[in-house]
């Protein structure tokens, strides 16, 4: 490599990717009151993951955030929602019934706001680390990209 | 389609174009060859579809559609496209025959079905009579989130968006299964060149983790 | 005992056989012992159950409904206990001949062998006492199934082939056609497929065209019963082991075929019917072809088998022949026929498995003068070929005057000629073979040395003296046997109600 | 009976929330194996997830059974009429015995195969992909939702597509095979949700029930007919129904030996059902334009792949694509029965779906195990197996002869009521057909059997070579349960006549 001629782009993406994943994060939470939810907030999430590895390299990116992490947080992520519905049951309700969480009544609305917002992150879990891990999947089978084959 | 609810000739010129937009680059994707070029007119369909469902005050899918489809997918479709050739072989003539005739015939069923479709945004219609309405009536009381798409996703149709998490699932272990782990790769990266401040040896743990 | 248990004990008891031959197949001579043992013990339970079908009960068995509407039920009648008389009398014949021949031969898979005979003897006893449709094609089935591993026995290309012929005729017709009349059957009698006394189609209104389907369906289905165009199975089947063939042609494979046409025309059609449906006279002409015609290929016939199997064809048509008549003169003597022919044609295949263990011969020719150095085998040989012939005192009499009386009988006349000109093809085909033996020519060669010292063994000699001596013996019993039998060709109603405790 | 005893024995929240568990504890038990460590702790836990989906689809049917003409609805999320329901009758309850129950033995028989077939360290992530397809068959078959359907199908066709190209391993051509059937799938798919989607224009609700109470009044709209089409169309595809059965050839003979078998017991079977939903439960026959199509569409198609495929399958030389072809042809066997449209026609279909079940999966379950032992799978190489392997190839045989429909076996129960049917309706021609069907399945099955047993070895084996006894277990079970239900069909029977009496929307009667 001959210098680094990426630099405005590495500078660029340094002070980009912290605000996507905030705003990852501002999906995920304001997505009861607008529009967005878990499914959009988990891609942008990955995006940031994989504009990091585009401009920072992909081994960087995957000594940060390990293939095996980003696979088991997919399957966490699962396991979060499906259980959230398994303990609405334990409760004696039906399959994902917010509303026995809590044991509430009619009109309580503590208990779907917590299951909401629970299995928004079993599904921001999921998709994030479903998606990373598809790209490495995909990245990791060729060496580094060079400029050249771009 | 009624001005009232599309508010005018404006809108209505604006559908048409971003509609016949995403018929051209359409045609261009189903002619092209170079791949790098219809991954990336793929990203582009996308954008331009956020667009046109953003117009048509589907705003969840389109805010959906710009980040799956002209983001996360074109990421995903490049990094595929490394590899594999950069040019598709170009086809046999009248091998395509066969899926021009399904096309046909299903474009023309859609469109003799949207015949008896209800206008768009009808109120009457079925769908923003039947269930749809019922959302909007007792959300509130339900579930007290503002949002009704949030609770129709989370709550009434939680189950579906369970699904849907399982999809994603698979196909992340679908790629995984196909592909390995990706860190093979990154295994060898760090042989070749060790560079100071690695750790090749934890790498190595990790990559054995199932 | 009560009857069913009686019948129950007559299923199971092939299977009980065949499970301890299966045991103890290392031990030839227990092996042995046991299907003896197990034949004699069959032949004294369907003794038995005859005897009451004699004194007019039906013994009856229901087993339980695979399906509501399929049932597995089974109900012994005259024709059928004729049937399992016959085919379990003749396992025991067969039994202590095929020990004889198979251990003369030196044949290998004995065990396999030994199991096989005794599910094709279940699945005849299944056939005999089927009280239904299904139980006859579910155990019509069993029987080639379990025939087919005895056909290809010795393993070689031409068994394999033969026995593929002889799975895909008989698998072919079964399911084709058969399947199909018992499925159309099932529909048209409202959901029934019971053996009923007078027909169970009798009282249904269909038209003379379904009923004519139906009929040839059923015929040309049974393709057991050798009908031609489908009967080129048998002659290709006699790559079989003679204890095989014998099993095939005498006890139960085209018996078992022929007796279904019978049972299906009495108890499903009834004669009225049978007499109103136009295909029947089709059929009739083509059972007379058949016998006429397979009676002159035998002739062309230099290999002993191949001449006896379209022998077989031949009589065995008369079965047919007497059911199609459908009078009762014609489907006693379809019915006796079963009995007369199994003695005399099982005589003659134990005779030709007998020259063959001695000396190895095939072909008649080779076989002018032999008489002189297997008297037993050629005069057994000599009285069964009387008796298939049809000359009194023999038991082949009786069934061809009894079938000449129902053709006039039925207004068929000419259906005289037929059979008259069949006994004499029979004279020509069956007596050069024993005469030109015992008597040979003046200037024939003597004949060559045996191949097995000491000759035939004594088994495969005296099983055939004793069907022999049960040739002439069944000329005499006559009249008990018809008496027998008549219940089940008399109008409905009268007689069986009666008679039933 | 078992199933009383067991409703007994079964705690109360099991019964309660028996339709839920069924996919869902594989789903959690799926996502579990993605984490764990040994290959064959996930394969004991599949072994538990199948098992428990399969008590819980006995305990379903316990309940259905106890109330004649019962139906279980269970609200998910307690949203009642606005959520997703669960509904099961005793259609599906019948699908989702049969499901879990060869999901189950499948399971069990996994091990042996998989460790010859698959790289070790896969093993957990191929058990997971397992488990997924397993809860998305339950989740298609216990749903009452049309677009929880779709959902489910999508979780189980993603999976499939995976499982089938895991078979690159043994054959590169796995891969290709798994595109097709993916490109197919997919369109399948994407015309299923399209059809939901001018439903859900036309009536406003995806709830099947709702659906079938809103269509009648609906039934000249254009739109409707338009999704009936395309859902038909779809799930058509999904079922390998002539002639859009072009992905499943190949799919089956280089997908791993075991997903082969999973598939074929089960995939397109659940797809069949939802096909039956959709044609009886939800659209109502009395519609002219389904009667047409009953008569004029699907019958042919079934006849089409009866006899079209059963001659293609007689010159296969690979047991495998025969045995596909054979698939297909099967197939057409049921649509045949289910396009009569009558309860006799449509049990009949059901039953011979069962059996069919009980044959294919015995019969890839036998193949799976020469697999281990012996490479290839032409005929050829199966000559002289009779004694290699004598056990594997007698179960083998067992359900061969039952594909033929030979008596004393399962086949020929349903070929039997099959005929029963068609006859009744009047349909004789299609007995003749359905028999000369029958006839081409003497010959391929024949071919087999006959290199099997009465060929000598193509290169003599010393050893005798059984397949591993944790293969001969399930094996058998599905060997004799062909011969049980072949004289004692009462219970499948019964089933399926429950089942089409459920469909037909009939009122129940015993």
């Amino acid at each position: 490599m001959k210098g680094d001629h990426h630099m405005i782009l590495r500078v660029i993406a340094k002070c980009l990717i912290p605000l996507i994943v905030i705003y990852a994060f501002y999906v995920q939470f304001h997505g009861e009151v607008s529009a967005g939810g878990a499914f959009q907030a988990g891609v942008v999430l990955a995006v940031a993951l994989i504009l990091n590895a585009l401009v920072f390299g992909l081994t960087a990116t995957m000594r940060a955030v390990p293939p095996w992490f980003t696979r088991s947080l997919s399957a966490v992520g699962v396991m979060i929602y499906a259980g959230v519905g398994v303990w609405a049951m334990l409760k004696g309700g039906h399959y994902l019934e917010y509303q026995a969480l809590f044991g509430e009544g009619p009109g309580g609305h503590d208990g779907q706001h917590a299951g909401i917002i629970i299995i928004e992150v079993g599904v921001l879990f999921a998709v994030s680390g479903a998606l990373t891990t598809i790209f490495y999947a995909l990245a990791g089978r060729v060496a580094e990209i060079r400029d050249e084959d771009w | 389609m009624t001005d009232a609810v599309l508010g005018g000739t404006g809108t209505a010129l604006i559908n048409i174009l971003l509609l016949a937009i995403l018929f051209v680059v359409a045609i261009a994707i189903a002619r092209l060859r170079s791949l790098f070029a219809i991954v990336m007119l793929s990203g582009v369909y996308s954008l331009v579809s956020a667009a046109w469902y953003i117009l048509v005050d589907a705003v969840d899918v389109g805010f959906t559609e710009a980040a799956v489809g002209a983001g996360m997918s074109t990421a995903v479709l490049l990094a595929a496209m490394l590899l594999t050739a950069r040019t598709a072989k170009p086809e046999k003539p009248f091998s395509r025959i066969g899926p021009f005739i399904v096309c046909a015939a299903a474009g023309i069923m859609l469109l003799y079905a949207t015949i008896d479709l209800p206008p768009l945004g009808d109120p009457a219609s079925p769908a923003n009579s039947g269930v749809g309405l019922t959302y909007l009536q007792v959300n509130w009381y339900d579930t007290g989130v503002p949002n009704v798409v949030t609770s129709v996703l989370a709550s009434y149709r939680g189950f579906d968006t369970l699904g849907e998490t399982a999809v994603v699932f698979t196909a992340g272990l679908a790629v995984v299964l196909l592909l390995g782990f990706g860190e093979r790769s990154l295994a060898d990266t760090l042989r070749r060149a060790p560079k100071s401040g690695t750790r090749p040896g934890t790498v190595h743990k990790d990559g054995d983790g199932t | 005992m009560t009857p069913e248990f009686l019948i129950a004990a007559a299923l199971v008891l092939p299977l009980i056989i065949a499970a301890g031959i299966a045991a103890l197949g290392k031990f030839p001579n227990l092996r042995e012992g046991v299907t003896i043992v197990g034949s004699f013990a069959l032949f004294a339970v369907v003794v038995q159950l005859t005897m009451m079908v004699s004194a007019g009960q039906r013994p009856e068995l229901f087993i339980g409904e695979a399906v509501p509407g399929l049932a597995f039920a089974f109900r012994l009648e005259p024709l059928g206990a004729l049937f399992a008389v016959v085919a379990s009398g003749l396992w025991i014949v067969n039994s202590f001949y095929s020990i004889g021949y198979m251990r003369g031969n030196r044949e290998r898979n004995q065990t396999r062998f030994y199991i096989c005979f005794a599910l094709a003897i279940c699945g005849a006893m299944g056939v005999a006492m089927s009280g239904n449709l299904f139980t006859l094609f579910v155990f019509y089935e069993v029987l080639t199934l379990s025939t087919y591993p005895l056909v290809a026995h010795k393993g070689d290309a031409a068994a394999q082939r033969g026995a593929r012929i002889y799975l895909l005729t008989l698998l072919g017709t079964s399911i084709g056609f058969f399947l199909t009349a018992v499925m159309w059957t099932w529909a048209l009698a409202g959901q029934r497929l019971d053996f009923v006394d007078g027909g169970l189609l009798a009282g249904v209104a269909m038209s003379p065209v379904v009923a004519s389907a139906l009929l040839l369906l059923f015929v040309f289905g049974l393709g057991k019963a050798a009908l031609m165009p489908f009967h080129f199975w048998l002659p290709n089947a006699m790559v079989a082991p003679t204890p095989v063939s014998a099993l095939l042609h005498a006890v139960a494979v085209v018996k078992a075929g022929v007796f279904a046409v019978m049972k299906i025309s009495v108890y499903i059609f009834g004669v009225d019917l049978m007499n109103a449906t136009p295909s029947a006279d089709f059929l009739i002409i083509v059972a007379c072809v058949t016998i006429v015609l397979a009676s002159l290929i035998a002739m062309t016939k230099d290999n002993l088998k191949a001449r006896l199997a379209y022998s077989t064809i031949a009589q065995l048509a008369y079965v047919t022949l007497g059911a199609l008549l459908a009078t009762q003169a014609g489907m006693m003597g379809g019915s006796l026929q079963i009995a007369a022919h199994a003695a005399g044609k099982i005589t003659l295949f134990m005779c030709a498995g007998a020259i063959y263990v001695a000396t190895g011969l095939t072909n008649v020719s080779d076989m002018k003068g032999l008489g002189r150095k297997m008297p037993i085998v050629f005069i057994a040989f000599f009285v069964a070929s009387l008796s298939i012939i049809g000359i009194p005192p023999l038991a082949g009499a009786w069934p061809k005057y009894e079938l000449m009386q129902g053709a006039v009988d039925g207004g068929a006349d000419w259906v005289l000629a037929v059979l008259i000109i069949s006994s004499l093809l029979n004279i020509a085909y069956l007596l050069p073979i024993p005469i030109l033996a015992l008597m040979p020519l003046p200037g024939t060669k003597p004949p060559k040395e045996f191949k097995r010292p000491g000759g035939a063994p004594a088994l495969t000699v005296a099983a055939p003296a004793f069907t022999a001596a049960l040739c002439v013996l069944l000329f005499f019993m006559i009249t008990p046997i018809s008496n027998f039998l008549a219940p089940a060709f008399e109008a409905p109603g009268t007689l069986i109600e009666a008679e039933l405790p | 009976m078992i199933l009383e005893s067991l409703l007994v024995s079964a705690p109360e929240w099991a019964i309660d929330h028996a339709p839920v568990l069924i996919p869902v504890v594989p789903l959690i038990m799926a996502a579990m194996l993605a984490l764990s460590p040994s290959g064959r702790l996930s394969w004991i836990l599949s072994m538990v997830a199948t098992a428990a989906s399969f008590y819980f689809a006995l305990l379903t049917l316990g309940r259905i059974q106890s109330a004649p003409g019962g139906i279980i609805e269970y609200w998910i999320g307690n949203w009642d009429v606005i959520g997703i329901e669960f509904r099961v009758d005793a259609l599906n309850a019948m699908i989702l015995l049969l499901v879990t129950g060869m999901g189950f033995l499948a399971s069990i028989f996994a091990w042996s195969t998989i460790v010859a077939e698959v790289q070790k360290q896969k093993i957990s992530l191929f058990l997971s992909a397992f488990l997924l397809c397993f809860a998305g068959l339950c989740g298609v078959t216990a749903t009452g939702d049309a677009f929880n359907l779709f959902v489910f199908l999508e979780i189980s066709s993603l999976s499939t597509y995976v499982l089938v190209a895991m078979g690159a391993s043994r054959d590169r051509r796995a891969l290709t095979s798994a595109f097709d059937y993916l490109i197919m799938g997919t369109l399948g798919a994407s015309f299923y949700i399209i059809g939901v989607g001018f439903l859900y224009a036309a009536t406003g609700t995806l709830n099947m029930a709702e659906l079938a109470a809103q269509l009648p009044a609906l039934s000249g709209n254009r739109s409707v007919q338009v999704g009936f089409a395309f859902i038909i169309v779809g799930l058509g595809l999904k079922a390998a129904m002539w002639p859009l059965h072009q992905w499943l050839p190949n799919a089956y003979a280089y997908s791993p030996s075991f997903v082969t078998m999973f598939l074929a017991a089960t995939a397109t079977k659940v797809a069949l059902y939802a096909m039956i939903r959709w044609l009886f439960t939800i659209f109502n026959p009395d519609y002219a334009f389904e009667q047409a199509i009953f008569t004029f569409i699907l019958a042919p198609l079934g006849i089409a792949a009866m006899v079209i495929c059963s001659f293609q399958a007689v010159f296969q030389t690979d047991v495998r694509r025969m045995l596909a072809y054979s698939s297909v042809a099967q197939v057409g066997y049921m649509i045949l029965g289910i396009s009569i449209a009558t309860t006799a026609g449509v049990a009949a279909g059901l039953l011979h779906l069962f059996n069919h079940s009980l044959i294919k999966g015995a019969l890839f379950m036998a193949i799976a195990g020469i697999c281990i032992n012996y490479k290839g799978t032409t005929i050829r190489d199966f000559a002289g197996l009779g004694r290699s392997a004598p056990f594997t190839m007698a179960a083998f045989a067992i359900a061969a002869l039952s594909l033929i429909g030979v008596p004393l076996t399962a086949g020929f129960i349903s070929k039997l009521q099959l005929g029963y049917a068609l006859f009744e309706h009047g349909w004789w021609w299609a007995v003749l057909l359905v028999v000369f069907s029958s006839f081409l399945a003497v010959l391929y099955v024949g071919r087999i059997l006959q290199s099997i047993f009465f060929m000598p070895p193509a290169n003599p084996r010393k050893t005798r070579k059984e397949a591993p006894l944790l293969l001969l277990v399930p094996l058998w079970i599905l060997a004799l349960a062909n011969i049980y239900f072949g004289i004692d069909a009462n219970f499948p029977a019964g089933l399926a006549r429950d089942g089409a009496i459920a469909a037909l929307g009939l009122e129940a009667f015993q």
